[in-house]
């Protein structure tokens, strides 16, 4: 075995758990850190933005950035320049180290989620046998950075937005938890690459009426975690200038921007990873790992494959979050909330339940086969199917009975409870 | 492993942890600030909790993790404190017009 | 040894707050400074800033995020349960379904109650 | 190396109880309690519980301290001082009363014995050993530490059941409790006559 081939094993097969503190893990590591962390993923993000301008100035008829470089591509780099040389104003009254602090946490947050990521075999960066519940952890200091932000800027619109932002995240949080509960049901396993493996064997986790759901409920609250629209009520500009960081200019405004895009790529390697069956490009069908026998060339070769489909999964999520962007008007605040705690939650609950019958009826029994998903998709659909139909029939009527207010129209039909006679005010 | 960090290391942490809690209580008037306090506490007795689970040897009938289940709990238990102690908060803030633990003095004669 | 990956995210996180201080540091060297009583006044639709920055926020917010810590809590319990649920069968199932009724009371009284609206 | 880490991690932990504690103002008070609970996430990993670790974050940093931060936000003005609050009257019996309680208990650490092993808990430097290979009693709690979401799963669903469902119940009982308590606004907004309500500021509070 050559050098390229121990270095080749050492980077493929670093999946375990419990790493030893060795050279490689350590060459790993800082290849990671400096070339993946500190140059890729930046830079994959730095070219969403690019991409998010041109596809919307696509969808809007109009042709986007096309005068930095041959298609505008090198207007990140424009960008990048423009925000670090702009004037770096704090106001007067802000509490200067928690305004420092705030984006420097909300980047934090993104950058620590992607560690857990299984991009192909052997390309995560760590293995955490609790790297689900770890990724969650992560994910859940965003909200903490963004009312810092609010607060320390001493502005009422920036405070306002920071409240409001962190009541929404925290809404969507539940959902996006509970949403991500059946995949570790079916894997048994928090780490992320246990769950790719699982996906090897039994196709993607989406395949299945109660992953669809799971993977529905999580795609809309994780565009509601990242401040996407229509969920981007914080910065809703026409009532509250632009939310929490109002106050915030220059670099310390590029770093929310960045994290954002960085979020939006996160969550939607999340989603491939757990739902999508991370780099397999067909559901049901193994990916052949040895393809040209047991030699390190092989499993690069099919690392690289792996690695193809993975992205183009992603890009193929981001692309949905700029299209759903730039078709659907920004939700009113209380729908928003509504539709977190009234529909989404207990359908994720319901979801949990009706993982654990699939599991029962699927996987329990081993050796997965085409009849036992027919079967599987015969009792769980229709359960997924009603529990659905119960949820939205049941906010209906509860919404044409209870409006919340007079002026306001409710969902549902137009009855005789929304023109405000009797209308009662408690509900339910 | 060759240098383990010994057990009262720990423990002492914990101490410290539970004497600065405690110095929060007592001195702070805010309700909020008395709850942060409690919140070192409670912290405190987890770590005390999931350090003797480490060091110390297993009870068959208690299973591999007493330490952690208990630990578990305590954190349920801190954070339904937390929820219902801010919601007595909020009400006493609305009729006292005050946070201050002081200032609540119905019940003195 | 598992625990060493975890010096891997401690590293990370030393990386990501370099990530997010170095443009700020670098920023302050390069970007101009001109410092004046207009720039640091906080904005509010251009005009100066009208009365305290004290807004009343409403219960609702803290009703909201009480509930997200009940069901923050209610994760820390499904996560075990999911991945053990393997080992475990019918009966587990049952558990957790008392379980989630349960909280699936509290979840429907706040709904009666009207606490779930924000208006 | 061990050591060294815990050596600053518990420094930093109690540097940062301690600010905690003597913060005047409560929104960076919260803010050093966030960095003392990450201290603690931290000993979590030291003492291999990674997944409590996890959960630490998620509970306490994630959930608890913006818990914290809408009671400040919701019971005094936004920047959060303490301006009643005059610690220099109370301190120095805080002080004396946390000081006397640390010494207790390190001279109880520094006395008090195992319970079945009858060994000092001040000499107790190694932990029972889970590297791979080491056979004997302790293979249970190797499983535990290196599948820890999955033996707490085992162990609330079979030994501690009763715990498990008593939890949901307590839960639901914050939740049901804090509502009743906390939803009672009209009762009491008439009276409300401060300075939120007659500054122009309030025409925000109905923005919020």
């Amino acid at each position: 075995m050559n050098v390229f081939e121990g270095a080749a094993c050492a980077f493929l097969w670093a999946q375990s758990q419990a790493v030893e503190l060795d050279f490689w893990t350590k060459a790993r590591w800082a290849l990671w850190l400096l070339v993946g962390f500190f140059g890729i993923f930046p830079g994959i993000v730095a070219y969403m933005v690019w991409l998010e301008r041109k596809v919307a100035a696509r969808f809007q008829d109009r042709i986007g950035p096309n005068r930095v470089g041959p298609f505008g591509l090198l207007q990140p780099i424009a960008d990048a320049i423009k925000l670090i040389t702009k004037e770096d104003l704090v106001p007067g009254g802000a509490d200067g180290a928690v305004h420092l602090a705030a984006p420097v946490l909300v980047i934090t947050s993104a950058f620590l989620v992607m560690a857990v990521i299984p991009f192909a075999v052997g390309l995560a960066p760590v293995n955490l046998p609790s790297g689900l519940v770890y990724l969650i952890a992560a994910s859940s200091l965003s909200p903490l950075g963004i009312f810092l932000a609010g607060w320390s800027s001493r502005n009422k619109y920036s405070l306002i937005g920071a409240m409001r932002a962190v009541a929404q995240l925290v809404s969507y949080e539940v959902p996006q938890v509970l949403a991500t509960i059946p995949v570790v049901l079916w894997a048994g396993s928090f780490s992320l690459v246990s769950i790719f493996d699982r996906q090897v064997n039994q196709g993607w986790f989406v395949a299945s009426p109660p992953g669809l759901l799971g993977f529905v409920i999580l795609f809309i609250a994780s565009i509601a975690e990242v401040n996407r629209a229509p969920f981007d009520l914080p910065e809703a500009e026409s009532e509250l200038i632009a939310g929490y960081h109002t106050e915030y200019s220059g670099m310390r405004f590029g770093l929310f921007f960045l994290a954002e895009y960085l979020s939006v790529f996160a969550v939607s390697c999340l989603a491939t990873a757990i739902f999508l069956g991370g780099g397999m490009p067909i559901p049901f069908l193994a990916f052949p790992v040895n393809l040209l026998g047991e030699s390190a060339w092989s499993y690069v070769i099919v690392d690289a494959m792996l690695l193809a489909v993975f992205l183009v999964k992603v890009l193929a999520i981001v692309f949905v979050v700029l299209w759903v962007r730039a078709t659907l008007p920004r939700m009113r605040v209380d729908r928003l909330m509504n539709f977190s705690w009234k529909y989404l939650v207990p359908l994720a609950l319901v979801n949990v339940l009706v993982a654990a019958v699939w599991y029962e009826l699927v996987i329990r029994p081993g050796a997965f086969d085409a009849g036992r998903w027919m079967m599987g998709t015969a009792v769980t659909g229709p359960i997924v199917a009603a529990a659905c139909w119960g949820v939205f029939a049941i906010n209906r009527a509860h919404g044409a009975r209870a409006p919340v207010s007079e002026q306001w129209p409710s969902v549902g039909r137009i009855g005789p409870g929304v023109g405000g006679r009797g209308v009662s005010r408690r509900g339910l | 492993m060759e240098s383990d960090i010994p057990l009262d290391w720990f423990l002492l942490f914990a101490a410290a942890a539970f004497a600065i809690g405690l110095i929060g209580v007592l001195t702070r008037k805010n309700a909020i600030a008395v709850l942060m306090a409690i919140e070192i506490m409670l912290n405190a007795a987890n770590v005390n909790l999931v350090a003797f689970w480490r060091y110390g040897p297993l009870r068959p009938e208690a299973g591999p993790i007493p330490g952690l289940v208990l630990a578990v709990m305590v954190l349920t238990v801190a954070a339904a404190e937390v929820a219902v102690g801010i919601g007595l908060i909020l009400l006493c803030y609305r009729r006292f017009k005050a946070a201050d633990v002081d200032q609540y003095d119905t019940l003195s004669g | 040894m598992i625990i060493s990956n975890y010096i891997f995210i401690g590293l990370l996180l030393l990386v990501a707050m370099t990530f997010g201080l170095a443009p700020i540091a670098l920023a302050h060297v390069v970007a101009p400074r001109k410092r004046s009583r207009v720039k640091e006044v906080a904005y509010e639709c251009g005009v100066l800033t009208h009365g305290e920055t004290w807004v009343r926020f409403r219960i609702q917010y803290y009703i909201y995020a009480l509930l997200f810590v009940v069901f923050d809590i209610e994760v820390v319990f499904l996560f075990p349960w999911a991945a053990s649920y393997a080992d475990l069968g019918i009966f587990a199932l049952v558990e957790m379904t008392i379980f989630l009724a349960i909280l699936l009371v509290g979840l429907i009284y706040a709904w009666a109650k009207g606490v779930l609206r924000w208006v | 190396m061990l050591r060294n880490l815990f050596l600053v991690i518990s420094t930093l932990g109690l540097a940062c109880a301690l600010a905690t504690v003597l913060s005047r103002n409560l929104v960076r008070a919260g803010l050093w309690l966030v960095a003392f609970f990450f201290c603690v996430a931290c000993l979590f990993v030291l003492l291999e519980a990674e997944f409590l670790a996890a959960l630490q974050v998620l509970v306490y940093i994630g959930a608890v301290s913006i818990l914290l931060m809408f009671g400040i936000m919701l019971t005094r003005g936004v920047q959060g001082t303490d301006p009643t609050s005059n610690p220099s009257a109370r301190l120095a019996p805080g002080l004396v009363a946390g000081g006397v309680l640390f010494l207790l208990l390190s001279y109880g650490i520094s006395r008090e014995r195992g319970l079945r092993t009858q060994r000092s808990w001040a000499t107790t430097g190694e932990r029972p050993a889970i590297e791979p290979g080491t056979e004997g009693p302790s293979t249970p709690r190797r499983d535990a530490i290196n599948n820890m979401g999955k033996a707490l799963g085992v162990e609330l669903m079979s030994r501690y059941v009763i715990a498990f469902e008593l939890a949901g119940l307590l839960l639901t009982a914050a939740l049901v409790g804090a509502i009743a308590v906390a939803h009672r606004e009209e009762a009491f907004e008439p009276s409300s006559k401060g300075a939120p309500a007659s500054s122009p500021a309030a025409e925000s509070a109905s923005v919020a």
